[in-house]
Order: C-alpha cells, then structure tokens, then sequence
C-alpha cells in the first residue's frame, strides 16, 4: 500500500510517499494512522493532532472510519487551504 | 476543459474571453480571479501552493458539476495554479455563465466556497520573518455550510 | 477612470486584466460581464441601448463610490456601452478589487443591483417580430432592495 | 427651460428635446407632466401612464413632488433597463 504526505505533514515526516505493508488487523483509516505514528518518535509527532489529518483512498475523500482493505493508495494530509 | 490544475501561470483575461465565447443564450458572466496577497503590514515574499494533482481534478471536476446542475449554469471552469508564485500573480479563477446574474454570480461564489475547503492545495507563505504553512479558516467552513 | 459610457465596444478581458494592476494588497477580484442575450427559443437580431449619458456617469459614479464605501473595496469600476449591438456583445461590465473574496463578490452584486433600477439606460429589443422597449423588471426592484 | 425626452416617451412626443416656458404656476414635475401631457392629444397619450415617467431635474433623479422652479434642463423617462 502506497501512502501519500502532504503539506505539513510531509515536512514533519520527511518523506513525500512510502509503501507500507501494515498488519491485517488495521482495517480503517484512524487505525493506519494510529499504526503509522507508533513506529517512531517522528511519527508520533506527526500524527500527535490526528482530528487535523484528513484522508484520501484511492482518490476519494473519507472519513477516519473508512476502510482502508484493498486499497492501493492512501493519501494524509491537513486541511486544505487552495483557492 | 471546465478543469485545469496546472504549475503554469494563465492570462485572467485571456481565459475570460475564451470562455465568453461558449456563450450561446448567455446573458451574464461572472469570473472570480484569486491573487497572491501580500498586505502592506505583512508582506510576503512567495507563495508556494503544494497539490495532489490527481485528486484536486477530481473534486474540482465533482465542484463544477454539483454548481452546473444547482444553478442551471450554460458552462463553468475552474482554473487553479499551484507551485510558486509571486505577490500579484493569479492563483486560480473560476468562471460561469448564465442566462441571469443571479445565477451566475451564485454559481461562481459556490464554486468558490467548496473549493477552498474540498480541494488538495496548501499554501505556504515566505516572508521577512520566515516561511509558514497557512491555517485553513473556520471562515471558510461557514462559508460552504450555507450552501447545505 | 472608475465609471466609462461610450458607444465603443470593449474588451472584457483586457479590462479585467487592465484592472487587476491597480492591485496593491488585494487577493480577490470579481469581474460581471452582461451580454447581449438572444434566448434559442426567442432570439433577438440587434439591440440598442439609448442613454441619457451626462446622467448615466453621475448616477455611476455615486453608486461606485457607495460600494466602495461600504464594501471597504481596493478599486470598483462599471464600464457601460450604449448604441446599437449585435447579440453576444458586451453591453455591460463592473469589476471589483478586494483583500477578501465576500467583499469583492457583494460589492459587484450590488453594482449590478443598483446599476440595473438607478442607471439611465433603455433597452429595445429588435427580433423576428419586430422591435420593442424591454419593460423593467419587478425582479431588479426586489434585488436592489436588499441591500436597504 | 429644456425638457430631455427618452425611450418611448421620446417615440411617442417624436422629438428628444424642447424649450418650453410653462406658467408661472407649474412649480413640480407632476405639475409639468400634467401641462405637458395637456398640450395636444399625442402628448396626452404620451403621459397617460404618469405613475411610469420617471424625471432628472438639472441630472438629479428626483420625486414628482420636486421643484422645478429654476431648473435648467428636465429629463422624463421612462423606468430604467440598462445592465
């Protein structure tokens, strides 16, 4: 699974993409970002204000809740500020 | 093409009088352009716009449509910049046509209003005093939330 | 100049453009163009617009200064054509200059409101059937009256 | 004083403009629309709609019950369409 960083949170995490291979148990969108701020101190950091991070799978806007099984690409980010 | 995200720089009035021309029973057009601001008493430097391309055309294809429809719109367009820009420079654009001002001047603030708030930009500002990503503002939701 | 009445036709592209430079410190523009309309289904061949012109730029010029005021606008400009036009021409253009997009959007809503009851043009419609004054509309009266 | 016809109301008199020398008792616009409008039979058709003439008095638009004592020029019209 391919995850996307944005903005802020592309900065924090120094990267802009990474292919994870998550556990099967995490099965949602809050779930993956629970596991992806576990795995290091800088994570943590990053995901610490998780209410701001909003989430794209599969390029479809969702909530926290939705699922994350099957999906090729998962994309973090804060709020949009275009326009 | 009703969307176009691009690093390119566009021509407001070049853009304005091209969608003009799709303009068969067209009594009223409106085009709102967004410039880099930069306030006397806070000045910036640049402005950079961080996008996720993919994305970004499709909530804006889905902006235009919902606004087409709602309003009974002859065309609308939206055009959004994103990359680094100067104070000054024209970030993004959208247009609508319409046989009555009404609706053409509802249609573009709709438009306006949802893509502040539903499309994959981020800017960040440069200015004397440092570089620093832009808060999204709570402004911003209320605007979207009276069109629901 | 903020407040043209001529008979010579006019870009309305490179007015935008024009007017985008008068830009220090604003991030919003919003440009209303009104065109000759010919509706499919009941088409028109020609207008003319008469004029009373001394009147049309005094009328103007209070209802720009009014929207300036209250909008806090950066710079607000009615260009106006009267004369013969053929449908698809620009009769009609107001444009408006902003720290922020709500201002410039009302601020050219209102223009157009006031402009439409206050300003002294008159419409004669030329089609298939004839030629015939357009009555003014109860709709402009009702859209003027809310900004009171 | 000029009296500025526009729209159908010029149409129907058949002239943009005229120098008129009402009496000395025609002191508003409604007072000038009622002696206009009882010079001939075509200016009375002209005027017979008075609640829709509209008038500038020396380029101020203004009420029926405004003075046109001194005044220059005055403009009838109808309601205004332009925009």
């Amino acid at each position: 699974m391919k995850i996307l960083y944005f903005a802020w949170l592309r900065e924090r995490l120094n990267r802009g993409e990474e292919e994870v291979s998550p556990p099967a148990e995490i099965q949602t969108v809050g779930d993956l970002i629970t596991w992806l701020g576990s795995r290091d101190e800088a994570a943590e950091l990053a995901f610490e204000k998780r209410s701001l991070i909003r989430a794209a799978v599969d390029t479809k806007i969702v909530p926290h809740t939705a699922s994350i099984v099957g999906a090729k690409i998962v994309a973090l980010f804060p709020p949009m500020t275009g326009g | 093409m009703a969307v176009r995200v691009s690093t390119d720089p566009f021509d407001p009035g070049a853009e304005t009088n091209a969608f003009l021309k799709a303009g068969n029973g067209a009594g009223a057009a409106v085009t709102f352009t967004g410039v880099v601001r930069s306030k006397p008493d806070d000045p910036i430097t640049a402005l950079t716009l961080e996008c996720y391309p993919e994305l970004a055309v499709k909530q804006l294809t889905a902006i235009v449509d919902k606004a087409t429809e709602r309003f009974a719109l002859l065309a609308a367009t939206v055009i959004h910049r994103y990359g680094a820009m100067d104070p000054g420079e024209p970030i993004v654009q959208v247009m609508t046509l319409s046989p009555h001002r009404d609706a053409a001047f509802k249609g573009a603030e709709f438009l306006m209003d949802y893509l502040k708030t539903d499309a994959p930009f981020w800017k960040q500002e440069t200015g004397p005093r440092g570089t620093h990503w832009v808060e999204a503002k709570a402004e911003d939701d209320t605007a979207k939330a009276r069109w629901e």
